[in-house]
């Protein structure tokens, strides 16, 4: 426990947020083979993650990305991990700008998701995308946002038509706590209450939305509160443990299957920047020190590698999987420009006229 | 349905959206009052009696969630169709209706689309301020990635809607509050132009009149007035504005060598100004006169009724607006 | 009681909601010389109210308004007056589209007022705002909207500048419980409590917002509770006393101008159709008769009446007074055509040219 | 602040923030990041130290509210400036800005006004993606009761935004995300064209190219290359598309007959089209030629650095258009 209470000291001086509900008892470490087992998957999941958000840092250094707005989720890795581990195929979700692990825990091929950060064709989206607007419908991803809250709502339509087909499916909607001060969240977990949707909110608390800490955005820091003030289960609990994220995940996993709507706040901490190029000159040193200690991945090799567990290849093979995305992305080749006009509406309809053609018609008289 | 009938507007906007949903289960509505109520202008009454709460869903007063939702059921693999009570309300919505619904096929590489309808009413009438008056289809059309439909028939109420049912993309279905008291003799059995192609009212060697939504009646007067003197005018009722069949509209004004474009939204930047441009850099060997516009002030709507009258063409405005352009 | 208790047993039968917090105690009626003093003042406001409401009814089946969407505030005048009533000179507000009777209560002139109904030069707004827009910056009204929701945050701008010129003053959004569902307000809140402001968010529950009742459009009924769920003081009150709206508003205006904003909600029901031409077919008489039978005006005047005043001389009065504001209205002109152009931009700038002058020029040429 | 000094564009949109926030204690800056952050583009850092926390008001992540809340200030008596950080998130704002700050001048009879800016950026250039590129100044011109202004040059950035500071009325400011880092030697104190009177940055006798914000830069390169050919052409910079300085531009067109219109935002509905048909409109007896519209495909925003570049106007295109035309 020493770690998770100097942390908490360190919220006290430093504003942040001890987390509650679970979260007190969410640093006990795993015991039953069962949960060790469960583990070691998990934690190769976060190490997947992990390795795959410090190759698109790799990537953009080496100016191989398409733009700077890159934004890592390293530190979060439990929230992407602990609750896809309660998800099933059939079920459908939304993601925000931080949502490569997420999309990455689900089961994306991290070659096409970096060629999509590099604008490369062979990307998930052909280069039409990018870091923010990576995405395969056929895992249920309906969609990365750039728009802080844009993705929230879309998880009522698809609760509503899971329900109505009796797919038995959720959908869930991850956002940072910066989408919590947006007022479509409100809209979209009130209607989830009304309609008794299959539905989960998964908030990843991160303490920071850009330059801005959570106590800067709000008073009310008991952000499940919130969601229950408008019918939902609410809960939030600390992420440093991605098994007791996972099983509170899973409890709401299940209610929402049947009808009962849930919030979930995951506190974590944002290790680096918000994007590339955001040193966080707005946060101490000490504070990033301590946040970046509470490291879920770090927490979780701790307990397997107590237990015996030789992890020393499994990240190697990793790190091997990682690096190869990166050559996969350089080696693509941009789209080709006439893809520019395609996808605008469906196949069966022409493409919108470039500009130049219509020129040339307009200049083309005598 | 066969054979000629007498139809509202509102009633014909009625039958397609049953009629619909009979044949596509997935085919849903979803907004403020549209069930219980029978929206707020009668255009879904008594549908939930025969499809159920489940198929006109009554929501809060979310407009941004509303759509939202829609575009989420959409990408789900349902065909809702989202209300929108006044076209007004299109600012709470517009990210969700131009970030997402109208960018998230191309976004994502083609990978999906958003085949929802959002229905809504606009336009001036009812003393209804200024807030509830306007006819904001201009933000629409500027969009890409959205389509954009306004009926200005009984005929077209029914068949718009219908095409608009079948699309793969967002489609923006804009009614006009005017109309929806208007009834005519139709025979919807009778096919109507395809999906995105104008329809020529009236056909004259002298003037083309270019048109959409109510301004359409108010074409067709002024050209029958014409007529009276012996001016003749084609009269062209776009349907769509996205797509936009300009091929009809070049092949009317090359013939008459004059055009004019009627809109009930505000000039500035609006429809009638991407349809005089586009008639003027197109067709500009044929032109004898400037291509006119008229359309709405570029004002708020009053309250008062007068004022309101005012602010936007009104049949005797394009009438003399047409007498003077073919002197 | 008995009025009372029937109401709660009618609640449960229709899933109209039992008004909490202080309600339980606001059926109670007053005693003390000094609040029947106040009562005689709340009473006269209230019938000031109700009876211009009826005239705003009866102009309209004249067919001298203009147009149909004229909402009218019958049943509510407790929230209307009890809470203009813990305001000050120099406190501002916003009203929603049944905002008649606030704004009469902070002040206005009935006979401006019914003009603007009737589309009228002489009307508050000169014919270009009408029922849903009626407003006298003098009084600190900042504007009466159509747009459900879309007049709340600007108290939140008005209670930034009140702070940072210390004057003391706060700013009200009143709404209705359509508005609950409205995200703006949750993001209004969340400022409001964020940075301390002077401001008050009145929610006027008459239970219905159209055609739907507020247990359809949520399952999270105890609307104070999302307030206090973004760190504000919430509470709900029963309408049906105003002598304990006044208490509740005065309570929380106090608390708002040193910077504590509260949320009041006021429990009461819509009389009639939700405007003109709507006969509320969707709700029972039952309900419709029990809701009427809740009513603030009668209830105050049994209580004064019970104390020996006679109040016919002042109804008569108050008839008489609003009577006028009619043939005011009918007598009165409407605006000139060339008022059209005005107020579109500042009285400095050129007006918008009128579309008929540019045809001038177009058409001119030769 | 006399004399000739080498600023960047984000330098002189910062000092004329800070002089008018000293000079007009009413003046505040209310958004996301404007304050500790500094702005995501650097426009507001370090006057947090000068002008303190309550000045440079920064804002938990709720467009709607922030700019409904400038919009209550500016009723109240202060002069906000609410900052949307990517000109993209219009989308959530609109009803503040054009149900709320646009009309209520207008539908309270001229009580009282909206003097708000609201600061924003837009445009292509960083990779962004499809909601983060975007160029929406058409949905601003088209609504009666919004100024908008959008500086092109060092020596506006400071002294268009001074002058949208003393306006009555809401402004909406769109700076150009690839404008910032430009520089150039100004001397601040040189006065700029007066509020809504375009600027004549070149003249010649062959054509007209009317453009703003960053594509009047593209103008300039074509102007200079064309005129190494001995073809002449004249480039306005409109500075403000409401007020349209269409006197301007109407003077230049009748003396060449050949007008270009330049726009980065998409072609269909936008600028360039009202500039085309006001052109065509008012200009009609002196056109040579139809007037050109060079503008943004209809398209949505890629993030491959390739199909970004191509989906905008590049200097290239406008070069090669403005040859043909004179051809
Ligand atoms: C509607 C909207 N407003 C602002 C932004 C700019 N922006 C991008 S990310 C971000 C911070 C988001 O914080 P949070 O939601 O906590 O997510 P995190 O970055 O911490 O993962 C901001 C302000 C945006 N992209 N969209
Ligand atoms: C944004 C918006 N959505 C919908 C409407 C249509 N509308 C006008 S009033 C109303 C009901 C509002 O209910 P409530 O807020 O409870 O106010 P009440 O009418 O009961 O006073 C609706 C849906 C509107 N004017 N604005
Ligand atoms: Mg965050
Ligand atoms: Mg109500």
């Amino acid at each position: 426990m020493y770690l998770h209470l100097t942390f908490v000291t360190h919220h006290a001086r430093h504003g942040l947020f001890f987390p509650i509900g679970r979260a007190v008892t969410s640093t006990i470490a795993p015991t039953s083979a069962q949960t060790n087992a469960d583990l070691a998957g998990l934690y190769r999941q976060m190490r997947r993650v992990r390795t795959f958000e410090e190759r698109v840092g790799e990537l953009f250094v080496r100016g191989e990305s398409a733009g700077s707005m890159l934004h890592l989720s390293i530190g979060e890795e439990s929230a992407a991990v602990g609750v896809t581990a309660a998800m099933r195929d059939g079920d459908t979700f939304t993601t925000h700008h931080r949502g490569h692990g997420i999309f990455l825990a689900r089961g994306a091929d991290p070659k096409r998701m970096m060629a999509e950060i590099a604008g490369k064709e062979t990307g998930y989206c052909g280069g039409k995308g990018g870091s923010m607007h990576i995405a395969d419908m056929g895992l249920g991803h309906l969609g990365a946002n750039a728009i802080v809250g844009g993705g929230i709502p879309a998880v009522v339509g698809a609760g509503l038509v899971a329900k109505r087909r009796g797919t038995g499916a959720i959908s869930v909607a991850f956002f940072g706590d910066g989408a919590m001060q947006q007022g479509i969240l409100y809209e979209s977990m009130n209607m989830a209450a009304l309609w008794e949707l299959p539905v989960l909110f998964v908030c990843i608390n991160n303490q920071w939305g850009m330059g801005t800490r959570i106590d800067q955005a709000t008073r009310a820091t008991a952000l499940h509160e919130r969601a229950q003030a408008f019918g939902l289960a609410g809960e939030t609990i600390d992420g440093i443990d991605v098994l007791a994220v996972r099983e509170a995940a899973q409890d709401m996993a299940d209610a929402a299957r049947v009808g009962r709507p849930g919030f979930l706040a995951v506190e974590c901490y944002r290790f680096f920047g918000h994007a590339r190029k955001d040193k966080s000159p707005y946060r101490s040193d000490t504070e990033e020190a301590e946040g970046r200690a509470r490291d879920p991945l770090a927490r979780a090799r701790e307990a397997l590698v107590a237990e015996g567990h030789d992890l020393d290849a499994l990240d190697a093979e990793i790190a091997a999987e990682m690096d190869a995305t990166i050559d996969y992305a350089i080696a693509s080749a941009e789209p080709a420009l006439d893809t520019m006009f395609a996808d605008v509406y469906g196949p069966s309809a022409p493409e919108p006229e470039p500009v130049s053609m219509r020129l040339d018609r307009i200049l083309a008289r005598e | 349905m066969a054979g000629l009938e007498k139809l509202s507007y509102r009633d014909a906007l009625r039958r397609a959206l049953a009629d619909a949903m009979r044949e596509d289960e997935d085919v849903f509505v979803i907004g403020e009052e549209v069930g219980r109520y029978g929206g707020a202008y009668g255009v879904t009454k008594g549908l939930i009696e025969e499809f159920g709460a489940d198929r006109l869903l009554d929501t809060p007063i979310s407009e941004p969630a509303i759509v939202g939702a829609a575009v989420g059921a959409a990408m789900a693999g349902m065909r809702p169709v989202a209300e929108l009570m006044y076209v007004d309300f299109l600012g709470m919505t517009m990210d969700q209706l131009c970030n997402q619904a109208a960018k998230i096929r191309y976004m994502f590489g083609g990978q999906i689309g958003v085949p929802m309808v959002l229905r809504t009413q606009g336009g001036t009438g009812r003393s209804a301020g200024a807030q509830h008056s306007q006819s904001l289809e201009a933000y629409v059309m500027h969009t890409p990635g959205l389509r954009l439909a306004m009926p200005a028939t009984v005929h077209d109420a029914y068949h718009l809607l219908r095409q608009s049912l079948r699309q793969p993309d967002p489609v923006v279905f804009i009614e006009h509050k005017g109309l929806y008291a208007t009834e005519a003799e139709v025979d919807l059995s009778r096919p109507a132009p395809d999906w995105g192609r104008a329809a020529i009212l009236r056909e004259g060697e002298d003037l083309a009149i270019v048109s959409y939504s109510r301004q359409v009646h108010h074409a067709l007067a002024a050209a029958e007035a014409l007529s009276q003197r012996g001016v003749e005018a084609s009269v062209i009722d776009l349907r769509t504005l996205n797509p936009l069949d300009f091929e009809t509209v070049r092949a009317a004004v090359e013939i008459v060598g004059r055009a004019m474009v009627v809109s009930e939204g505000p000039m500035t930047a609006g429809v009638a100004a991407e349809l005089a441009a586009r008639i003027s850099e197109e067709c500009f060997d044929y032109l004898e006169d400037p291509v006119v516009r008229v359309a709405g002030e570029d004002i708020p709507i009053s309250v008062s009724v007068a004022l309101e009258r005012a602010s936007v063409p009104t049949a005797e405005l394009v009438l003399r607006t047409a007498q003077r352009l073919v002197a």
